[in-house]
């Protein structure tokens, strides 16, 4: 039964997904694709949830490398996105001036 | 299932609810900040309580973890605006490459495998490979250590043909016989790391947004399709936001640029053109000094400026800014006129101008200015080019024929700054150039401006 | 699991609701009220799949009936639910007229 | 898990996938009735696959599903657009018994629940309960089977509270220990009917549509919880669809009264105000026959027509579109101001007008009209009352104080289309019918109407 449970939330997400994208306006189009970036960095989760001790070798291997890379892709995107909008914020103190 | 593991998913259910907000918010750019923060909240949570999963090896987890937030935060910020995205190009990379060792670790661990299982294993696999190398090839691209031109050879379809085919049929065999089929998966990531690169080369610099973002979409999918090999709804769910939000932004631009996904893949299109528009000079050019354009524009009652990729290239943002309030301070209407695809990046040119303080009110958009262009007295184009070629509107063997563009040469003189003849992304020769009413500002945008301003400033 | 698995569902499902209904017009309200009310009837859906062979007297007789009142809502409510958007649709010609 | 239950389940994606679209298609009057199409489709679907589950009892299932089809096919065909409330109301109930009706026979069959299981069950009856005997109450108000106005006892609260305290009670024992609980749960049943009665019987019937819009909510979740009892993805999606639907029409309802849900609910709005109200008759009325409105009418450049709960008593729609279309041939302009709670339920004179053929472009929102109101020269306000009631602006005193309304005092002439001196829904004067710019039309609308018809036609 769990693939069915699992489709059922990725048909959900995907037409959630599509309406909330939709109302994101041009101005934020880069904010948005690097948010997006980040988020995309999830797999960290699961990285992280396969590196149990006991592992063999190479499935450390591989999970340590996952769990960086997945790591530099969540703290890089959310840095730098939020360096993006910290200048929207101030463009609008700066318009009030 | 103990009670911890139930915890920790309904604990994922909250993040899940982090992230949907934090998209929610970034529909304004007053709430957009805050949204970020709660997406990256709704992370964090969801890493801390994954931490509680009993029999986790925290040695490599902290090794990871270090060294990764390290990169990441050093390349944040670091990076200059104008790279962002080369930036996103690179940490989207890094996303798919995970979403292939995760697969990759948990079949190396668990060979024995359901047909489903098999198959998102696989789907996993190959996404993220394609993800990691296309992404890979678009950063060298935009940050021109590759050739940023489209690498065209004939017969590329067939051979492109030829390595999806063998991917699926690898796929395939995966899928029934995963338990012996250790050496097919080592092919399927070659195969899928090989098929990134032969796709995205053939694809021209100027194209390189359209397939960040879908390769964007493509690391969602990715991390989709790994959670549905784990079980882990927060993965599915992360996922499928990401790949909608990808699969929108690239239909955006793609409709912007009034052409099709297809063609933006397949068509070569930096590369053909590049031939096609060469042989065009035509007509007397009108350079200007930097007194000629300081006398137009101190005479202008109303300015548009029309900002490109040259002024990301110059990083003439902040002059730009201070040469529009000197010009308001002189007595112009002075509006800036954003086309949606200038630049490298959907927004790029708000981003920038944002970050010189240019205010909210004063950034008009295409469909807006278009209609009131002939009021217009001086259009100033910095370093744009594609995003004001009239052959878009009246030359139909032009290949950006079709596509909107701000209609510049309907002002009543047009300034346009740039270092030279050279044509732009899209590699053609543009006729606004040597129109009668355009004067051509050669030099560097940033230089060009601040020579501008000094003359306002001596004025 | 399954607890999991259905609390992801219903809390996208809330969401989307409320993206995609706050996007129906005032004029569309009745109409919407009442295909809303016609979906509510998925309860018969879970009431036949209730109904097997062999259940006790009493389970038959619960089952019966709310298969019948789910049947009610779902037919009489996508049916005057249609009859109305007919209208609106009869109206369209007729602006045209 | 066999295959067949698996298909079944992936055709319940599909299902899910239909119904949303069916919503999407909703938000546009051209697509809204393929929109409903879709969404029907999708329960086709979701029944004809679950009937493939092996082990079925056909003859009850067909039983139960001709009477149900036969009594709603006849309900839905033979109601008259005018009592749209009241049928919602019934099937809304019909759909809450069902979900309690489910989780009893679910627990009769399986007594021995986890303790999730047992919550989910204990809600989806309670839920259910309330739904369907709140909702029979709503239906015996709208359709003055019983009387609409709110019934309140001194302790009211008090005595809901207490039933409240112990359905809840009654929840916690019979999680706990369910297997040997039945009879709690009975009471559980009794308890919940009762519980919709009390709450709703305190209510008055101007505020019926918010109940049946929160009980369309109630009766979402109630499916809701059921899918949590047998672990049904359809229920769940389905409900909660519904369950954001009639929370944010509760909403939008109650900003258009700007009053809380609170407020609603516990007030007694109808019973007191009807007290407050009454003694407040001042100034002197002035009267009109058929021909003097005609003269008025006749004589005017824009005509603003503001229709309200009384035009669906009297079924009058189809007599105000030819009214309508007269005033037009004789070169008046001819608007229909809607206010959003004009009528019984959000929406309501839409539909009327629709089906009487009244073409969009003529139908203005309260807030486009209110501007510019001091150049409509006549407003012929039908059947309404408590929307015009200009109390609502300045007598803060009023219960209406702080609703926004349609400003007609404010028109050149008003000509108001009711049947005696009595007051609306809200139970309070209206000042509005003093004014020395208002004419009253006694009689009923429709008749009314037909006899200023019958002037332009004979003129
Ligand atoms: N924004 C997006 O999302 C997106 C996505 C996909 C594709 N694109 C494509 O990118 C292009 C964007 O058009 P665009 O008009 O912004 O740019 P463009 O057509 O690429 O032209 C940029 C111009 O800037 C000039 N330039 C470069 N560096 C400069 C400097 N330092 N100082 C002054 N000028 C400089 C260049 O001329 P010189 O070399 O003579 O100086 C060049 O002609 C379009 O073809 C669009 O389809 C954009
Ligand atoms: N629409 C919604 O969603 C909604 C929801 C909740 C509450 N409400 C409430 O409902 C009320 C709606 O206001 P409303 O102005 O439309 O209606 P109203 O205030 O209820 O007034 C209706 C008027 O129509 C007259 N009427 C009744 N039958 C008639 C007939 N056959 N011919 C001519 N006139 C007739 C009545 O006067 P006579 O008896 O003298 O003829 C009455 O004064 C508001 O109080 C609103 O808050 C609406």
């Amino acid at each position: 039964m769990e693939p069915v449970f699992l489709t059922f939330v990725f048909v959900l997400t995907i037409f959630l997904g599509f309406e909330l994208i939709s109302k994101v306006p041009s101005t934020l189009h880069t904010p948005l694709m690097s948010g997006a970036n980040a988020i995309s960095g999830i797999t960290l989760i699961g990285s992280l949830a396969s590196l149990k001790t006991g592992n063999p070798t190479v499935a450390i291997i591989l999970g340590t490398l996952a769990v960086t890379f997945a790591t530099i892709n969540v703290v890089g995107g959310y840095a730098v996105t939020n360096r993006m909008l910290e200048m929207f914020k101030k463009k609008d103190d700066g318009g009030a001036k | 299932m103990n009670t911890a593991t139930l915890l920790i998913n309904f604990a994922y259910v909250i993040s899940a609810g982090l992230f949907i907000f934090g998209l929610k918010m970034l529909s304004s750019p007053a709430t957009a900040r805050q949204g970020n923060l709660l997406s990256a909240l709704g992370m964090l949570l969801a890493i801390v309580v994954t931490l509680f999963y009993s029999g986790l090896d925290y040695k490599w987890i902290v090794v990871g973890v270090i060294i990764g937030s390290v990169i990441g935060l050093v390349a944040a910020y670091k990076v200059q605006m104008t790279s962002m995205p080369e930036m996103v190009a690179l940490f989207n990379g890094f996303g798919g490459i995970a979403s292939l060792l995760l697969a990759w670790g948990e079949y190396h661990q668990h060979p024995e495998l359901s047909v489903f299982i098999a198959l998102v294993t696989f789907l996993s696999a190959f996404i993220g490979g394609i993800t990691f190398s296309g992404s890979m090839v678009a950063f060298g691209k935009l940050a021109e250590k590759i050739p940023s031109k489209a690498i065209v050879f004939s017969g590329q379809h067939i051979v492109n043909g030829a390595i999806l085919l063998i991917a699926l049929a690898s796929g395939v065999i995966f899928a029934i016989n995963p338990e012996s089929s250790y050496a097919i998966f080592l092919l399927i990531v070659m195969v899928s790391l090989l098929f990134g690169v032969t796709s995205v080369i053939p694809i021209g610099g100027a194209d390189m947004p359209v397939v960040i973002s879908l390769l964007n979409s493509y690391s969602g999918l990715a991390a989709c399709a790994a959670g549905f090999v784990i079980s882990n709804n927060i993965l599915i769910v992360a996922g499928a936001l990401v790949g909608a939000s990808g699969i929108i932004l690239t239909n955006i631009m793609c409709k912007a640029m009034n052409r099709s996904l297809a063609n933006v893949l397949f068509s070569g299109f930096g590369a053909t053109t590049q031939a096609a528009g060469s042989g065009k000079q035509e007509g007397e050019i009108r350079p200007a000094t930097a007194e000629d354009v300081y006398y137009i524009l101190e005479a202008a009652d109303s300015v548009a400026i029309v900002p490109g990729y040259g002024l990301a290239v110059a990083q003439a943002q902040h002059v730009t800014q201070e040469l529009g309030e000197l010009l308001e301070e002189n007595g112009s209407e002075v509006s800036y006129a954003i086309h949606p695809v200038a630049g490298r990046m959907p927004g790029h040119m708000n981003v920038l101008l944002a970050e010189a303080n240019v205010s909210y009110d004063q950034l008009v958009e295409m469909d807006d200015i278009n209609p009131r262009m002939d009021t217009v007295d001086v259009c100033v184009v910095i370093g744009a080019n594609d995003v004001v070629n009239p052959a878009a509107l009246n030359d139909e063997s032009s290949p950006i024929y079709g596509m909107p563009i701000i209609e510049t040469h309907r002002a009543k003189t047009v300034i346009v700054l740039k270092r030279s003849m050279n044509p732009g992304f899209a590699g053609i020769q543009n006729a606004l150039f040597f129109n009668p009413n355009t004067r051509m500002y050669f030099g560097d945008a940033k230089a060009s401006i601040q020579a501008l301003v000094a003359e306002f400033k001596s004025d």
